[in-house]
């Protein structure tokens, strides 16, 4: 039987669910604007959604293009200079989860957005850090969205530009890092926590009709696994109809990514 | 334009053209290639496209960023050609993340001599860009982050309105403006309208840079195309989808400015050839804020 | 006022009633009396009338400041009182200029270890106060001054409007709140009105305080007097110059407040008492902004 | 012959006379207001006023009150956070000249505005620095405002609040203070500079019928004297029209400090 959902579909409705609660969230477009927005249908009715363009509380009447769309400003609770948001918002303590993403992650949730290749002669040149560096740093907690593949989980990042756990352990202790660091990686195949002593990335939970070996085949070091792995709960009537109707009806996003 | 440019914007220079995602004047960056300057610094905490025109276009011979990218869309194809490549030549980089720069403009603006943020710690940032360093906290252990100040020779902002002396007011993403306009030797104003000084006067908190900083106002209606001015145009999101494609290629992209920039003799000229259908798709349609009461206090 | 006074206002903590010259929170400060709190820590760049008030009725055992004034009129006779002669009680002081208290704010706001500034060479002031210091830059030799960040329990800002949630609009001099809002564990936000979503949302960029870190919002017109509200009322001049007469002496002062804050029930009384006369006499005619449009975007 | 003009009208008309083509000045009320408001009738039409409350280029439409009267917000260019206008304005060497005055003031032109007596058990309490201090360090020059008197022009400071020329001479250069220092000292009597190479404070000029020994008199030092001391123009008829019927028709200022 297929499943009658997306992986993209599937990977916005795991990313919502860890927004349970949540009061504030940094989110980008794409992908996580739709898992935020579909929080606040679902689980987070109170979840206001920060813009490193330096909006709270958007409103967006149409699906925003960019981070910097107009329709984000229009109707917002607060629109600010950058630097009120990165100081005031972020580096306060304002910002309870942030979704972050990046081209490759160690073991350690530290973050590769910019450089394949040596700094002075890349393979590809990436975007860079933009926020990431300082909201891996200071937002309370971060949720990672990528999807599995060798190139991106890697036993060494070619480049280091945002912190997830550093060397590991208590390597983030008394370094002034504000933020716990990342709390989940959200994949197309399976959810990783680094709930452990270690602080590294372990396999917590399969989306529905994956193996472990699909998953551990797709990552670049000896991957740990929770004792008990459990099954993710596929995605209710209710957030399908969601995404569906209300939040991407031209499947701009999940069917791009999909 | 074409005189503000050619007065202030010389061979050589640091320019910073900012407007987060909103307010890229677009115009201004047309008439610097058209007016052929070179060994420009670019200066612009995300690119965007018209620092993409701009190096394919071969004025830059530096960049001082934090994001490279066609936001929602993806690469900018021609700057990853001149650093990968050294494609039309090669460009020094020099990268922050966005608070590093949103605080270098902060102590360029407040001729502080560092700033201090939260960040970098672990980051190999710091490693490739010498320039970030530390500080010693005398209240704690911490040693905690800072940037040097940058002070661009110019600097060009797009905004909504301004009076004849350039005291310009802005509503929507504020960005990086009012930093970047006071950290900059030289400011650039450019407008949709020119407006007579008792609106301006009539709500003045909404002023965002006082004329005193002001060099040069230019009125340059839809002088943002293809980004956006809130309330007044809209982002032309097809054409950044489209650049994708035109900037994969060096040669598409320079018959792309032979057409677009070279070819056209200023923003009238270019809005002509872009026509009304286009503009008129862009409309925003309405959404007033309504009016408020500062007292008369006479 | 009373119950968002009585959860968060307790006695030993800092306090910080902000707001320069215009949009003090009178009606705070004499709820604060009334409740007969006690060593309380003031914070305030000017302490104006108000902690004059509540200085000669014992609320405060400290007072941390940069101007002790009463604004065109004279001096403060009762923090004066307290400073030269201990009465009614002894107060600490913590003295800065206006600059270094809204550094102290800003590095309070922003969670940075220390705000840096230009200021202090050469004068006494760092010899009287430990907390100022410096730090040497990494990209010169200069060595700069600096203040700790302050974090107070509690913040006080008065401003025109705020939704049910606290998101909070202002216009007119925007002095500290900001900082002062987010630098504090709790805020209270008081307003002359308190309207639907939809009229915050229709001006974003006029929001000044969001929300989110606003612990209660209490509905208070005219709950500036004798200070002012821009748009909504002057300052009552006349009871600022009547106020150097009162200060003077201890004893007077008593009688007023037992007469003006003891003796009233709560903002209502108050204003009753008054009368609609003052309050008529204090309207500052109209000046309106006039509108303008952000774009629906749809 | 009585002269038609008090003494604070000939010093209002002096110190607006010092602001000949300026462009900005920051301003605190009552006198300086009133100087600044004529300068700009007069001889610097383009000059803009900048209070630390947060307003730069006033239109008051009354007299103001106090540096925050809503008067000076309505009808201004630019109503901005404090932090803004000490950050960017001030710091940011925007602000030409400031006036500034104090309880005492020494020969170098440093000025005591917070405490007489000991700082610990003072005699009086005065309002302390506001923004004095940095006005003094960051203002590209000073213009300070003072009525002459043995208490006030005295030989050592009780606190210095807020620093002139320190000890004189090149005190200022290489302690990264960027504004020039005192220009001119003007009193109810007399004009006086810091033109020497000790920057110290020295008479340049007489008010019309007043003697150099009334001067002298009232200051605790000896102090140095031009080699060519002049007599200041009184108000011209134009001045004192425009202090009596534009500026302060109600006498509010003039006549409470004459």
């Amino acid at each position: 039987m297929t499943p009658d959902y997306t992986s993209s579909e599937m990977m916005i409705v795991a990313a919502s669910r860890t927004l349970r609660g949540a009061r504030t969230v940094f989110v980008g477009v794409g992908l996580p604007n739709i898992a935020c927005n579909l929080a606040r249908h679902t689980i987070a009715p109170d979840l206001e959604l920060i813009y490193e363009s330096g909006v709270y509380g958007a409103q967006p009447a149409r699906l925003p293009l960019s981070i910097g769309d107009p329709t984000l400003v229009t109707g917002a609770l607060s629109v600010i200079p950058m630097g009120d948001l990165f100081g005031y918002y972020l580096q306060g303590g304002w910002v309870g989860a942030a979704l972050l993403g990046g081209a490759q992650i160690d073991r350690h949730g530290n973050l590769n957005t910019t450089v394949i290749g040596e700094y002075d002669s890349p393979k590809v040149r990436l975007p860079g850090s933009g926020g990431a560096c300082e909201i891996a740093i200071n937002a309370r907690s971060t949720l990672i969205i990528m999807r599995l593949s060798q190139r991106a989980f890697v036993e060494r990042l070619d480049f280091l530009t945002s912190p997830g756990y550093l060397e590991g352990g208590t390597s983030r202790a008394g370094r002034y890092m504000p933020g716990a660091g990342p709390m989940q990686v959200i994949t197309d195949k399976a959810l990783f926590s680094f709930f452990n002593d270690d602080r590294e990335m372990q396999i917590d939970a399969l989306y529905p009709g994956v193996s472990i070996d699909e998953v551990t085949a797709e990552i670049g070091w000896p991957i740990r696994q929770h004792e008990s792995i459990f099954e993710v709960d596929p995605p209710t009537d209710d957030e399908i109809r969601i995404i569906r109707t209300i939040l991407d009806p031209e499947g701009t996003v999940t069917g791009r990514l999909a | 334009m074409h005189d503000a440019i050619a007065e202030y914007v010389r061979d050589g220079l640091s320019v910073a053209i900012e407007g987060f995602t909103a307010f890229i004047c677009f115009a201004a960056g047309h008439e610097i290639i058209r007016q052929g300057r070179r060994n420009l610094t670019l200066i612009r905490m995300t690119p965007d496209l018209i620092y993409d025109q701009m190096i394919a276009a071969g004025v830059a011979s530096k960049l001082v960023f934090s994001y490279l990218g066609n936001p929602g869309v993806g690469s900018l194809h021609c700057v990853r050609r001149a650093i990968e490549k050294g494609i039309p030549a090669p460009l020094e980089i020099e990268e922050y993340s966005h608070y590093g720069m949103i605080g270098r403009y902060t102590a360029g603006a407040m001729k502080l001599p560092f700033f201090p943020l939260r960040s970098y710690t672990g980051s190999d940032l710091p490693r490739m860009n010498r320039q970030i360093s530390l500080v010693q906290s005398p209240y704690s252990e911490e040693r905690i982050a800072v940037v040097p100040p940058i002070n661009p020779d110019v600097a060009i902002i797009h905004a909504q309105r301004a009076d004849a002396e350039g005291n310009t007011q802005l509503w929507g993403l504020l960005g990086i403006q009012k930093e970047a306009a006071f950290a900059a030797r030289k400011v650039i104003v450019v407008v949709e309208e020119i407006v007579d000084q008792s609106i301006i006067r009539a709500d003045p908190n909404r002023t965002l840079i006082p004329g005193l900083i002001v060099n040069a106002v230019v009125h340059e209606p839809f002088g943002c195309h293809p980004s956006y001015v809130q309330g007044y145009y809209d982002r032309d999101n097809a054409f950044y989808l489209a650049w994708d494609g035109i900037s994969r290629d060096q040669q598409k992209t320079e018959d792309w400015l032979q057409e677009w920039v070279f070819d056209v003799k200023d923003r009238s000229a270019y809005l002509e050839k872009l026509g009304k259908d286009v503009l008129s798709r862009l409309d925003p349609g309405d959404a007033p804020t309504g009016s408020l009461n500062y007292g008369a206090y006479t």
